[in-house]
């Protein structure tokens, strides 16, 4: 009977609604103070679409026409979001746990 | 030439001083200072703080008085015969309740101010001597009246029994109310309070104190702050309400007052007949008729049941604290009275403080007083 | 490799989420974005791996470009984060989002380009989703982050209807899109899809109120997940798909956490100005009464190391003095030293503020008198005004023909940060307007 | 046959009594109760009160003595002379301290209690006159001191500037002391304590105020809950750390005893002449001796600077309170008495209240005391 | 593209590892009055053992021997535990409820 | 049909999963255990139809039966939840969580006999495990419920040693079963491995602290959750694997929740009973004392109506008043009454509770003075002794010989439970034992 644990073909659905609902647990309860550096983190997460970008660059040949260029600064702005957020969140954690210490 | 500024002492039982060391070390670049001798010494300043603080102690009052520009006193009544110089004399007269008191200040070299009738803006408040004294009569009216009450405040579980808390009960919730309020909730008292202005409803719970609601009164925008007489209807239905408190109380502080007319009349006779053995009334309008039928001015007197007080200027007693308030008022006002001595503009503050300009009656509200009579 | 890359992915996936539960507790938060950064690196590490894998010849000199882009943006967005002050962390993180954005919509225009051929209703729908939304969300956070620094003046009558009108324009572009036009024509559509959306993100952010911000931000935020979801539909990456799904679902959960934090709705922030202070500001005569919240308020107290409360009559109607105490005493395990400034006449009797004090138990050690108070919020990080109106009225020193000229007043403006904590914008005791409220570093709350 | 009480006036300024009208109230179904005119009029209790609960009114001191079994009076001395019937007296006699005290109620035929020498157990303090006074002095202390300050306690922040909150001082951290504690800081005073008994730490800190720690004090498991006496070292030990707050202090209140010796001295005259203008001491000590050099018991005097009330008693002035408490002290030990009457076998809390059995001197307490000198 | 909507054939692992994320996070910030609830919430849902029973019970024809019985026993308890479970949660919740609506 | 199956399975998952969220928010609970009711109805439901789709004939007898045995369950659990009060709720989940793993014992008892001709070494490991946990759950359940309820007295020495011994022994047995043992000694070796999985659920138990009882039956439940989901590996059904990998999740949290809650480790529950009042119980002489949590107390708080607290001097030095104030203004939203009461000689001086309470700001009419709290009291569900100790010794009322014998206390045992909190056993200012520490209804914190 063993051979049955793989799973449903539904699994696609189970890991999509899964990821919703941890996304909204995690959040539920989270102090105000802690929004932010949150919104920040998650905002630096969807910049993923990089990876979009990379897909589209690696994808063909690179020529240095119109396309390449676009998906280039595409990944570049990008980038800018994801190093930025992470940034950004450390900064501000760095403040909370200074005090922290300190305390 | 700096102006000279005289500090006298206070006459009549009252203990305050117009301006404590504190205040003369900050006054003594711009002006010279004289203190008549132990003019701060029932207020807790000595001789020595003056002479410290950069004044000059002067014993011969008469001198004092004629050598001043500016006069200081802050209810006692100067001799200004021997005066030869023009000058300014600032106090707090209660001139709205007793015209008399200008008579002896009518010189035509004086001008004088009384801080009494300073306009209640908030701009004015740094000079509010009515407020100091106030505020200060609220606390000490309550720890005097504690006092003489056989009961404590608090609330008390010991092995010997549970002392209940005192009811005390605050009739008028002005500054000296509100005071009272503090200082009895503060001891563990549980304290009932009315007022016929509205807004004190609020006030008297931030203090979580309850507030006695009696609908129906007047107010008048213009009053400046200031409550108004009643109708009769309306003070019969106040005793009426009040009575039901006044019964359990043990100790009752009454603080209403109408400017320039005499206090209401809050509780009947009949109503502190009905009052329990030991209980005590500090009325703190007593110099205005009082709040309680049976006050007499500047009298304690025991009836069979209740110890009636009658003072309105139990401030006396915390002499220090008060002289502390009022220095700072005085000397605000005496620092904005010699900014402003140049120009002759109007000034709310100055023109409606400025009771005789060279011995002639100025002032408006005193006039229209005079001419009601 | 594929499996290789294929792990590498699911560990970047649950680097995600165990990084976001992690930010989410205060002492586990520090840890938590390296998590996320570490999650970051994998899922590209493993999408290059994995597409090198399936490509006949490993495209060695895209690779070679992307991770000098890479590299590039990393340096360049680390310049931009430490060049703000701390205490303009929620500007950056819209500027931030905008950029994301912006990316989006960029790769959504060469996706276009390239499918245009193929011709494929599904990808060009999903195509030219994500170049509205990226843009959308790029003009709408900068235009959040212009309103957030006080720098956005610009008033747009009847933003509501012109958001609406761009994006019925923009939909029906879409669906020109879809039904293959002729390729003449496709670059100027494709522009003008792109400016559309731009405008739709300036009406949209313009038409919601400066105490909102934070919300519009959360929701932009949202967007970017929703698209970066359906892009990975788009491009068969599951990492893309998980992230997105999962950003989206905390953007959503977060706003209507901010909404709850803030008493309202996210109707009525989207939908109609409800906020207190709107209404009453201009009847009263405020103009530009930046507006906050208290997840602001909570996060600025963080950054401080010094705060000031001035208690007003406010304060004692509310009998708020056992909150202060409470905060009080959070903030001293943070070593934020609070202090406490009483103004002469503040409340209504002599005191009064010094009874509430004493009755919460605050130490006269830690109340200033104004003096010393006035001093010490020249140190100030924030100021937090509750209650209080008539002392901290500027106009008192700035206004001869005020009735309250010359009153000492408690200067607040010093301090970095001014919030303001009452009902509303209605007068104190003197029954006058005051400016302070309008100051650039005063918000309301 | 139903025994009967007799409630005696107090005299020499005492102005409690031994029993309410609520503990009459109790009593009257076990005994008859005999009360004097006017023996609780000054604690707030008339004579109707007392007649209502069931209490006959006697004007005839010599015929209520006389016809009592159980006579109770506070601290007042008796007229035996004309006694003819065994009686018991019951009262709160400071015998340790003032042995005379014994001599008048010295008949064959009366056996006199004294509460003060209650043992301080946990069972035996519903009884305990000395808590019950001691409670309602301490915050009386406070009151009354306060009351003869020329400040306020609390700090006040008013446009007429700040004022300061008071500090006070409170030496022998003791019923009294907490209790004086307690109601300065219930008023907003900056308070510091001291005491030699190290528990008395976590019990002065619990209400909020600061002790200050000396370390090297002596203390006796032995004592039953009572401080010893000092050495000399430690004693100057004390003061010079003592001398840092008495200088900042604007009342001090000291209640440090020792039963059967002189009270500490705390406070030299030193010490005094360099407190502020203004400041008060309280001594409560002051029957045995004061805690401060210049206490005179019974005496309020004004030196330069300082105001200094000796006055072991102030709870008369709290008298309804404290008569509330004391009553039901008396109360509970009558109810004791009775209930134990018969049988003979050894009971803690009557051998060690009793003094005299029959005239004679039986507790040994006192024996062992009057052996010492 | 479009067709590799399908996700790896990680999936299951994907499913675990997320439904104990979620329990984690789920219970992380609850308020202690809730611990007896949930954990009588969980314990009822344990109780899903039942499914084993009802498994074993449908695979053979019924033939009232040793094992049908033993499995018969073995969901009867396991669906008091579910039935009970879920009542005493019920019961707890009520309490709560009805003290909210009166206050 | 089998894809309706699948549809209900994954519909049931969700069910508990968001069910479970639910039941953790207060407001939402109650709707979450009827989510978690309709999930169970869809799995058990899903099951049968699939099972009934994947057999050649639908097999209606073995349905009926087991629909039969769910009413008639579903019928007797209520009974038995229905028959306890409602202080008795923490007794009852144990008794429940014991009848689960009773269950999971069982089946795997038919599933081993099933395997054992076909052999599969997996199968049999996954079931024998099943077997040995289930039974120990039990067990073990069951002697924490008697112990919750004070009914357990028995003293068995070396319990650790003795759970450890029969843990490997069961170890031995589970091994010899897979090594295909003969047929016949089949059934004693399955027989002897329930009986010490049995004894080992009884040791283990015994073993634990009555204080922590609590973070057993989260411990046990965890180990339901964990043998449902080897089960579920086992029968292939997804939807066990899911809901038991989530019931342990949650079980382990909760069970360090509560440990954090109860300020110890898991580590001392489970290897040595490191309590406070485990070591300083004996040498002061008391025995039978029973220790509860914040979790109970919390729990009980909710299931009252009306609370008692008498304060003592502990409050004082713990400066304790301002939680009583926050913990009445708490109950006052739920509609709870609490009352203080204190007693005369409370504390360090006359009037000292009363100082601290008015400091808190407690209304005089929620002091009660003795005669009237005792009176109160008659009625009370719990009460809290905090800090106070010799004002509430019985021995002042029962025990002769004591020093205290007479005196008046506060007569907490009226109260239908009593919780004592205080740093330790240690006596209070008079120096003697406190027989209440002892009763029945007692708890302490
Ligand atoms: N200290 C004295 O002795 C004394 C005596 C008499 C008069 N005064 C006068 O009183 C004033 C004192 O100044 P202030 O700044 O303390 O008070 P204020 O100027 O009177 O302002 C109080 C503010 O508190 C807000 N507020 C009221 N209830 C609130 C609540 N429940 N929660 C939050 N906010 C609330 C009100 O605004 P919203 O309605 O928008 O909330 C109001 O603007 C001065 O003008 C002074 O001259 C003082
Ligand atoms: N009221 C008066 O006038 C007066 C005057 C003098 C003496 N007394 C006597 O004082 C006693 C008063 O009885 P009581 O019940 O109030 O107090 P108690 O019997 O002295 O007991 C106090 C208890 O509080 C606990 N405790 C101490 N610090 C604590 C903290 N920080 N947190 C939690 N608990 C703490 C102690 O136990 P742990 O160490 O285990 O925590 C102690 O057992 C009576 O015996 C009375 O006769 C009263
Ligand atoms: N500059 C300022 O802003 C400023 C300064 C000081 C005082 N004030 C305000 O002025 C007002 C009055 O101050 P005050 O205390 O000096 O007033 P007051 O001494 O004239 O009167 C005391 C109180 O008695 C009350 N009263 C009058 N008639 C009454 C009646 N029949 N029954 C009951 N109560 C009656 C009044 O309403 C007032 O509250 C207060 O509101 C105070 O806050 C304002
Ligand atoms: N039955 C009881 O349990 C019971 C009843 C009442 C009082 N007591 C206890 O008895 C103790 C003493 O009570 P009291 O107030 O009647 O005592 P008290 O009046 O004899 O003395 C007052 C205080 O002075 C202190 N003192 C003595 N010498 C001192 C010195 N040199 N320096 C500083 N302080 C000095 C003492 O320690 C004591 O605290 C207290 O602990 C009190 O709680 C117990």
């Amino acid at each position: 009977m063993l051979d049955t644990f793989i799973l449903t073909p539904l699994d696609g659905a189970y890991v999509i609604l899964l990821c919703i609902l941890i996304g909204i647990v995690i959040i539920k309860n989270v102090p105000a103070v802690l929004h932010t550096p949150l919104m920040s983190g998650a905002n630096a997460i969807s910049g993923i679409i990089i990876i979009g970008g990379a897909i589209q660059l690696m994808h063909e040949p690179i020529h240095f026409n119109m396309s390449t260029i676009i998906s280039a600064l595409g990944v570049f702005i990008g980038t800018i979001n994801v190093s930025g957020g992470f940034f950004v969140t450390h900064r501000m954690l760095k403040m909370f746990n200074q005090k922290k210490r300190k305390a | 030439m700096m102006k000279t500024i005289g500090i006298l002492k206070e006459s009549n039982g009252v203990s305050v001083v117009t301006l404590t060391p504190f205040n003369v070390e900050k006054l003594k670049e711009l002006c010279t200072v004289m203190v008549e001798t132990e003019a701060g010494h029932q207020a807790g300043f000595s001789d020595e703080a003056y002479a410290m603080a950069g004044a000059t102690i002067i014993s011969d009052r008469e001198q004092l008085v004629n050598d001043a520009d500016i006069l200081l006193t802050h209810s006692a009544t100067v001799d200004l015969s021997g005066n030869k110089k023009r000058k300014v004399v600032i106090g707090s007269h209660n001139i709205l309740d007793d015209y008399s008191r200008i008579l002896s200040f009518q010189d035509p070299l004086v001008d004088l101010y009384s801080l009494t009738l300073l306009p209640r803006t908030t701009k004015a408040q740094s000079m509010d001597v009515l407020s100091s004294m106030a505020a200060m009569s609220g606390y000490q009216a309550v720890l005097y009246g504690l006092n003489k009450l056989g009961t404590i405040a608090p609330m008390m579980s010991s092995a010997g029994g549970t002392l209940q808390p005192a009811k005390v009960l605050v009739l008028g919730a002005g500054v000296a109310g509100l005071q009272a309020i503090a200082t009895a909730k503060r001891l563990g008292a549980i304290v009932h309070a009315f007022d016929v202005r509205k807004q004190t409803k609020s006030e008297v719970e931030s203090l979580g104190a309850s507030f006695i609601e009696i609908v129906g009164a007047k107010e008048d925008e213009a009053s400046g702050g200031y409550a108004i007489e009643q109708d009769e209807d309306f003070t019969t239905k106040v005793q009426e309400s009040i009575a039901t408190f006044s019964k359990e109380a043990n100790l009752i502080i009454t603080t209403a007052r109408i400017p320039g007319k005499p206090a209401p009349k809050l509780i009947t006779k009949k109503m502190v007949d009905d009052m329990q053995l030991g209980s005590v009334i500090v009325d703190l309008a007593a110099d205005t008729g009082g709040n309680c039928a049976y006050t007499e001015n500047q009298k304690e007197h025991q009836l069979e049941n209740v110890l009636i007080i009658g003072n309105s200027s139990v401030f006396n007693t915390v002499a220090t604290s008060t002289s502390i308030l009022l220095g700072n008022n005085y000397f605000t006002f005496v620092k904005y009275l010699m900014s402003k001595n140049q120009m002759e503009t109007p000034d709310e503050i100055l023109d409606g403080t400025r009771i005789t300009a060279n011995g002639k009656v100025v002032n408006e509200r005193v006039i229209a007083e005079i001419n009601t009579y | 490799m594929i499996l290789g890359g294929n792990i590498g992915i699911l560990a970047a996936a649950f680097s995600f989420i165990v990084g976001m539960m992690m930010l989410g507790s205060p002492d586990k938060a520090a840890r938590g974005n390296r998590l996320l950064v570490l999650g970051m690196i994998l899922a590209l590490a493993s999408t290059i791996l994995v597409q090198s894998a399936t490509h006949v010849e490993v495209p060695w000199l895209g690779i070679g470009v992307i991770l000098a882009i890479v590299v590039i943006g990393t340096v360049i967005g680390r310049q931009v984060s430490y060049k703000f002050e701390l205490t303009k962390m929620p500007e950056l993180v819209s500027l931030f989002n905008g950029f994301g954005g912006a990316a989006a919509g960029l790769i959504g225009i060469v996706g276009l380009y390239t499918e245009e051929s193929s011709g494929d209703m599904m990808s060009t729908l999903i195509l030219s989703i994500s170049v509205f939304l990226g843009f959308m969300t790029f003009s709408g956070s900068y235009i959040a982050f212009l309103k957030l620094g006080g720098k956005y003046k610009m008033r747009i009558p009847n933003n509501r209807s012109l958001t609406v009108f761009t994006l019925a324009i923009s939909m029906l572009i879409i669906g020109l899109l879809l039904t293959h036009i002729d390729a003449e024509l496709f670059i100027p559509t494709l522009l003008s899809l792109v400016v559309l959306s731009l405008l739709n993100g300036v009406f949209f952010a313009s038409s919601i109120g400066g105490g909102d911000m934070p919300i519009l931000i959360s929701v932009l935020n949202g967007f970017t997940g929703a698209l970066t979801a359906i892009a990975g539909v788009y491009f068969g990456s599951t990492i893309m798909i998980l992230a997105g799904v999962f950003v989206t679902a905390t953007g959503v959960i977060l706003t209507f956490q901010m909404c709850k934090a803030m008493n309202t709705t996210l109707q009525k922030v989207l939908v109609g100005s409800t906020h207190f202070f709107a209404g009453g500001a201009e009847s009263q005569g405020y103009e530009e009464i930046k507006e906050t919240t208290s997840t602001k308020v909570a996060t600025d107290l963080v950054l401080t190391k010094k705060v000031v409360i001035v208690p007003g009559f406010g304060l004692a109607v509310a009998k708020a003095q056992k909150a202060c105490r409470e905060l009080k005493n959070k903030l001293k395990q943070a070593d934020i030293e609070l202090k406490f400034v009483i103004h002469p006449v503040a409340g209504r009797m002599p005191g009064h503020m010094n009874v509430l004090l004493a009755e919460a138990g605050i130490e006269y050690s830690d109340i200033l008198d104004l003096e010393n108070g006035n001093e010490y919020l020249e140190e100030a990080d924030l100021c937090l005004v509750i209650g209080a109106n008539d002392v901290v009225n500027i106009s008192a020193e700035n206004d001869e023909s005020s009735t309250i000229h010359g009153m000492p007043i408690v200067q607040t403006y010093k301090a970095k940060k001014v919030v303001v904590i009452k009902r509303s914008l209605s007068a104190g005791y003197a029954g006058i307007k005051n400016p302070l409220f309008e100051m650039e570093n005063t918000d309301l709350l």
